[in-house]
């Protein structure tokens, strides 16, 4: 097994067990910082496909923004020390089993699939290339969902403005 | 990296999916959830990378879509992050199972 | 080029002017809710739904990513008429509401994102459509910001849809997985229905199924509908679903077409569930907005059930039955509207002798719930029986009886409400309420709408001639 | 005035009227409504004698045809098949628009005495005139759609009549029930309807009638073929119509409705549940005719036994009502059955069309004596303020001119001749005859208790106990206006003259006129049969109820000798006291009120508790939504590979 191999392993080891340490831990700043070190696994995993563009967007809109933000509300409901109350026993039952047996089916199709390959070029996922992709006027460019996402962002900005701003004393 | 097969990336990802599945179904605090949500979101990333990578080399079509999911996730997050602050300004509690006043 | 540019993406376009400008005129001033504002936004509306009938070219822009017809056009049209009734009908609740120009702001950016969704080639737009339509929502369900039930049926709104768009991603990665595309004119070609495919299918399609409210994925629609303020319960539960019906049936009928055994089966299940389950929550709600929104899931079942027809006259009356959705479900929604913001009673209990003192609303949610119980003549008759003989086309009498049996159940629990109206004594009547002139236009134009679509038969035929491409 | 004209005068008329009155009548016309409304419909009344007039006495063509006066293409389907919108005129239709505005107008005229001073009196004339329109409309239908469009209509207009005390949680329900229950047989029409439409390719009744009829038409053969549930689709077609018929003419087990219908007020049910709605399933299969009788004759046994089944059945109901509209209401579902049974029995053209000639004519003498019954039980109940047989009797003095009105109805109802209903149910009986043995003696035996329970509400009326006085002593209207006598006295002239028009020569299966000869011996054994079920009521009924008792005493004094004759008559009132009446009519009484009518209430309960049930589903918690979620998600997944592969 060589190095990359090992390494493969290592980092898919690391971002299940802090993935799982993230949806069991009893305190819910402790399952923020789980879930931060799994998303910087994962941007380790992008980093070891040598996709290094994806690694960089994951840790600066994950963990500089996502997990700031999570962890700004835990601050705003007050739940930083409080240890969470535990699952329900019948509906932690319940959901496991589901899970298992749904991920072992999804497993079973996965494996047995036949993957077609597509083309035998080497991946280039260079930044000039992601730039053109994403802003080039070009035709095959995602210039379009690009604009949309933008006014998606806008939309959420607003709604987020309305309803967590502070309630102003009423004036009517 | 290219010794590691395929379908042991996809199980990776399928793995993350499904814990974080697990975790929206039983976290009863509202946050918690929506951390589990955001596994969910990151092995679907996942997928499409690996799939642009290992398949489809000629374009990069996964690598952007993976682009978007990023910020689709943020702006749901930020979303969802205001509701429950919200709703905790109005109910003083964020448990997912005492949010149950609309039933039946 | 401009020009086609222009034609083909002119409601697109001219959504967004009116969106920027809104969000212009709320930096810009104070005074945001004054009359003169209202008219305003409701004229710029009334343009933008005339400017939807001018130029109907066929075309795709982008590389096809963006794809438009006069099928489509004309579609957006109809939802373009719901909004405008949407935002009449809004106006009692507006007007006190200290962010009316946000409210604008979210709805004009969701039907945004429905007019994307509607001309998508494209996964990846199409998948940004369907989160824009959504998120500004669930927003929206938040709207009554101090009430604890609208913030409830907010997150419910946000954390069901999130956990489902995650399940519709992970089917569009393995689309893409199996196909190698995001676009739907590739991927129709390298369709091999195999297990994994179409395991990926059937995630795409319990996205669908979510936003839809297909039984079982409805379980957050009717408390949300609930908790949310009438109108946006009113545009969840019109434009919104039209909307993804339409998409619904472009996508099956167009890029899905060699699937037609999975979805037939799906179809199927689904239907027979959708319309069982919601007539049996209606018949039990106690509120009214709950109780249109188990009715509503219910004529969503109706709708499964014309799209199974499989044939181009299944698609000319799934968008010919939602027109005629949109005016009954409308005209039924703008009257509790009216009473919940007024005198904010909500419960069926409450509508106990209300045509003593409200005659006029009272023949109007009649007129509606007659319709939406498919009772000839109003036209929510012909839209249901287009549907079931379009349904009936593949053969299946079973499921058509099924459905025609629970027509006879629906209308049940529709004239419970008629007779709460008409025929019940209460002590405490809703007092008469006097409205301004916004609602009273959007509830004539639904009662017109109720009583015409019926009888102009030219209208099916013109939308059948579009979907056939003539 | 061509003949097109005429008819859309006709037609449009009580339309114009109930325009009118809805839109103005409460604020602007309360006191006019009535003269508006009884106005428009004398002029359509005289419009139509006219028409019938011009169509029958006219024609110089030796048989009757169809002919399509008017007619606009209104929604199309697909190639070939559209819904018109027009004006059919043969026998049939011009029959019933004769009778659906005469029996309409004496209802209007009527309901100027019995509603006067009504606070809704402006709505009450607007639904009436509603209701006309859309029975108008329904039997001048060119196409089997517009029947549809216009029998909802009925439908509703019905709903808004029967419903008209809405005060009354009685009427509500009772509206509400006619309203769901024939809407549930509509359905069965609808798709009926669908599959007629669907395998002759058309949905216009001539073009319809060629397709299905005409021997080795490619329409007829592959209706015939196509097989479903071991039927054929056009045996399916025209059972699913016949339910829609049957919904709308009380045919049992679909009749539950009517008796609760009758909490309308009293002309509304002359009006509807005498002469004009509940016939409509008699129509409707008289409409259907060629098709039932030459390519389905399977179906047309059905609609045979169905109306034996009722006739029957009803009749032994009618027995133990106590209340008199509910009485007349089962004796309308009786007679109903007899109309349904000739068409059953009758056959396609010439002689063997006499069922189907004896139908339309009963159809026709009905309307007359059926309604004359219930404007004078309106009368009685006007006098009265009761609907129980209880609190009345000894009537004939206070209220002579309904008395004797009402004698002659009963008369004519119970076939005595000269009055109409003998000359109508002879030609029954006679048809039935030919054809069924066994329903024939069913129907004769029907006959027999129609004399006796009709004679039995005649005697509680207006005999029984001695001199009843009115509720009220001040009694400044007697028993009632002129507006109320009048129409039953023309009605009673019709109901003793109707019967001796020739009807064969007018209307007949096939349109060629058909000469019906009169046979005395035939007519002998049902009229002994009345005459007999007459003197029954009159032995228990005339005076107070101790009769049998008194009976038997006088017995013992006088014909001691003749002991055994005594005897008879003993065993004559065990059989009919003890065994038809307490054995056999009250358990169908009671068969009807708790189990066919019962099973429609049970079913609503039944889906009540079911939706309490899984109302845990919808828990409230978001959680237990993102479970089934995710169950559905991969359950279905799982399931349609499966199925897939």
């Amino acid at each position: 097994m060589s190095a990359s191999a090992i390494a493969f392993y290592c980092i898919a080891a690391f971002i299940l067990i802090a993935g799982i340490l993230t949806v069991t831990t009893k305190k819910l700043f402790r399952a923020a910082i789980w879930l931060l070190f799994s998303l910087i696994g994962i941007a380790a995993l992008f980093f070891w496909m040598e996709v290094e563009f994806a690694a960089a967007v994951q840790v600066i809109v994950y963990v500089g923004g996502i997990v700031v933000l999570i962890i700004f509300s835990i601050f705003l409901t007050n739940q930083e020390g409080v240890n969470m109350p535990s699952a329900l026993k019948k509906r932690s039952l319940f959901s496991g089993l589901a899970v298992v047996s749904a991920a072992a089916y999804t497993c079973t199709l996965l494996c047995s699939h036949y993957w077609m390959k597509g083309s035998e070029e080497v991946f280039d996922p260079s930044v000039k290339k992601i730039g053109y992709l994403l802003v080039a006027n070009t035709p095959e460019s995602f210039v379009l969902p690009f604009e949309l996402v933008s006014v998606l962002l806008l939309a959420a900005m607003i709604g987020c403005i309305v309803i967590a701003m502070k309630a102003q004393p009423e004036s009517k | 990296m290219s010794e590691i097969p395929l379908e042991h990336l996809l199980m990776l990802s399928t793995a993350l999916f499904f814990i974080g599945a697990y975790g929206f179904l039983t976290r009863r605090n509202m946050i918690a959830m929506l951390m589990s949500l955001e596994l969910m979101l990151n092995s679907v990333n996942i997928n499409f990378i690996v799939f642009n990578k290992y398949l489809f080399p000629d374009t990069i079509e996964g690598l952007g879509f993976t682009i978007f999911i990023i910020a689709i996730a943020a702006a749901e997050a930020a979303v969802a992050i205001a509701i429950i602050i919200n709703l905790y300004r109005n109910t003083k509690n964020i448990d997912a199972e005492n949010a149950d006043h609309l039933k039946h | 080029m401009i020009n086609e540019f222009i034609y083909l993406m002119k409601h697109e376009l001219m959504l967004c002017v009116i969106l920027f400008s809104l969000l212009i005129m709320k930096i810009a001033s104070n005074d945001e809710n004054s009359g003169r504002w209202h008219l305003m936004i409701n004229l710029l509306l009334l343009v933008n739904l005339l400017v939807g009938f001018c130029y109907n070219i066929s075309g795709e822009l982008f590389n096809g990513m963006f794809q438009s017809s006069e099928l489509i056009q004309l579609e957006k049209n109809i939802l373009n008429l719901g909004l405008l009734i949407i935002s009449l009908q809004a106006h009692p609740y507006t007007r006190t509401h200290r962010h009316a120009p946000e409210f604008y702001i979210l709805l004009l950016s969701s039907v945004l994102g429905m007019f994307f969704m509607l001309s998508s080639g494209h996964l990846l737009l199409f998948y940004i459509g369907l989160e824009l339509s959504t998120i500004p929502l669930a927003a929206l369900a938040n709207f009554n910001l101090n009430k604890s039930a609208s913030s409830e049926a907010g997150m419910k709104m946000i954390m069901s849809s999130a956990f489902s768009s995650a399940f519709l991603l992970m089917g569009i990665s393995l689309m893409y997985g199996t196909t190698g595309s995001l676009s739907f004119s590739e991927i129709t070609l390298q369709l091999t229905g195999a297990p994994l495919q179409v395991f990926a299918f059937v995630m795409l399609f319990v996205g669908f199924a979510f936003k839809l409210s297909i039984v079982p994925f409805h379980f957050w629609t009717a408390d949300v509908y609930e908790g949310a303020p009438v109108s946006v319960a009113a545009f969840l539960s019109v434009i919104s679903k039209s909307a993804i019906a339409f998409v619904f049936v472009t996508v099956l009928y167009s890029v899905f077409e060699s699937m037609v055994n999975v979805w037939y089966i799906l179809l199927f299940i689904t239907a027979v569930l959708t319309i069982g389950i919601g007539n049996l929550f209606a018949l039990r709600q106690e509120n009214i907005k709950r109780f249109l929104a188990f009715s509503s899931i219910a004529q969503v079942g109706f709708i499964l059930v014309g799209i199974s027809g499989g044939t181009q006259e299944s698609e000319a009356s799934v968008i010919y039955f939602l027109l005629i959705y949109i005016f009954s479900n409308l005209g039924a929604f703008g009257v509790v509207n009216i009473v919940s913001s007024i005198t904010s009673k909500e419960s069926i209990n409450d509508y106990k002798g209300f045509y003593k003192t409200n005659p006029a609303l009272s023949w109007i949610m009649t007129i509606s719930l007659f319709s939406l119980a498919g009772i000839p003549p109003t036209a929510g008759f012909f839209g249901k029986l287009f549907l079931l003989t379009a349904g009936a086309s593949t053969g299946n009498y079973v499921l058509i009886a099924f459905a025609a049996i629970n027509m006879v159940v629906s209308m049940y629990y529709y004239l419970r409400i008629v007779k709460a109206m008409f025929m019940e004594a209460n002590e405490h009547p809703i007092q008469k309420i006097s409205f301004s002139l916004f609602p009273s236009i959007a509830l004539i134009i639904c009662i017109v709408g109720i009583l015409l679509t019926g009888f102009s038969g030219n209208l099916y035929t013109y939308i059948y001639e579009l979907s056939i491409g003539i | 005035m061509s003949l097109a004209t005429t008819i859309q005068l006709i037609v449009l008329l009580p339309l114009g009227s109930f325009l009118l009155l809805g839109i103005f009548g409460r604020k602007y016309l309360s006191s006019l409504s009535g003269m508006i409304g009884t106005t428009s419909l004398l002029v359509s009344a005289i419009l139509s004698i006219q028409t019938a007039y011009q169509y029958f006495f006219l024609n110089t063509a030796g048989s009757f045809e169809k002919i399509i006066a008017w007619k606009m293409t209104w929604l199309t389907f697909s190639e070939g098949v559209s819904i018109d919108m027009g004006i059919l005129v043969d026998p049939i239709s011009v029959m019933m628009l004769v009778v659906v505005t005469v029996v309409s107008l004496m209802v209007h005229v009527y309901s100027l005495g019995y509603m006067k001073g009504d606070e809704r009196f402006a709505t009450y004339y607007s639904f009436l005139s509603l209701f006309t329109f859309s029975m108008l409309g329904l039997v001048i239908a060119v196409n089997i759609f517009q029947i549809y469009m216009f029998w909802e209509l009925v439908g509703v207009s019905s709903f808004l009549l029967i419903g008209y005390y809405f005060e009354k949680p009685s009427a509500v329900a009772a509206s509400k029930k006619a309203f769901i229950v024939t809407r549930f047989a509509d359905l069965g029409f609808l798709i009926g309807i669908l599959i007629l439409g669907f395998e002759a390719k058309t949905l216009d009744f001539v073009t319809l009638i060629e397709r299905l009829t005409t021997s080795n038409s490619p329409y007829l053969v592959s209706a015939t073929t196509a097989s479903f549930l071991g039927a054929s689709a056009l045996t399916w077609g025209l059972l699913l119509v016949f339910m829609g018929g049957a919904g709308k003419s009380a045919m049992f087990p679909l009749h539950i409705w009517l008796p609760d219908a009758m909490e309308g007020p009293t002309p509304v049910s002359a009006l509807i549940h005498a002469a004009t709605m509940v016939v409509a399933g008699v129509f409707l299969v008289a409409r259907l005719f060629p098709i039932f009788s030459i390519s389905c004759p399977g179906a047309l046994e059905v609609v045979m036994w169905t109306g034996v089944i009722s006739a029957l059945f009803a009749a032994l109901i009618a027995c133990t009502q106590t209340d008199i509209k509910r009485v007349l209401a089962y004796s309308t579902m009786s007679q109903i059955g007899y109309m349904m049974f000739a068409l059953g029995v009758s056959g396609y053209g010439n002689e063997a069309g006499l069922g189907f000639t004896a139908s339309m004519f009963h159809l026709f003498t009905h309307a007359f004596f059926k309604a004359l019954l219930f404007l004078g039980a309106g009368a009685v109940i006007h006098y009265i303020h009761s609907n129980e047989m209880k609190d009345m009797g000894g009537l004939r003095k206070s209220m002579p001119i309904t008395h004797i009105t009402f004698l002659i109805a009963c008369l004519a109802i119970a076939g005595i001749p000269p009055f109409a209903g003998f000359f109508s149910k002879e030609e029954i009986l006679t048809a039935a005859h030919h054809a069924n043995p066994m329903v024939y003696y069913i129907a004769l035996l029907t006959a027999g208790i129609t004399a006796f329970y009709m004679f039995r509400l005649y005697y509680n009326i207006f005999w029984s106990k001695e001199a009843k006085t009115a509720h009220h002593d001040d009694d400044h209207h007697g028993e009632g206006t002129w507006s109320m006598k009048i129409p039953l006295l023309i009605l009673s002239v019709g109901a003793i003259a109707a019967g001796f028009i020739p009807f064969g020569s007018f209307v007949s299966s096939d349109g060629h006129p058909l000469h019906i000869p009169f046979e005395i011996s035939a007519a002998i054994l049902p009229v002994i049969i009345a005459v007999s079920g007459i003197a029954l009521a009159t032995l228990f009924y005339k005076t107070e109820n101790d009769r049998p008792d008194k009976l038997s005493a006088s017995f013992q004094g006088i014909y001691k000798t003749a002991y055994h004759k005594f005897y008879i008559d003993e065993i004559y009132l065990f059989i009919t006291k003890k065994i038809v009446f307490n054995l056999i009519a009250q358990p169908s009484a009671w068969v009807d009120k708790n189990i066919i009518d019962g099973s429609m209430n049970g079913l609503a309960s039944l889906v009540v508790w079911k939706s309490n049930l899984i109302k845990s589903i919808q828990s409230g918690k978001v959680q237990d939504y993102a479970l089934y979620f995710f169950l559905a998600a991969f359950g279905i997944t799982a399931l349609t590979i499966y199925l897939v592969n």
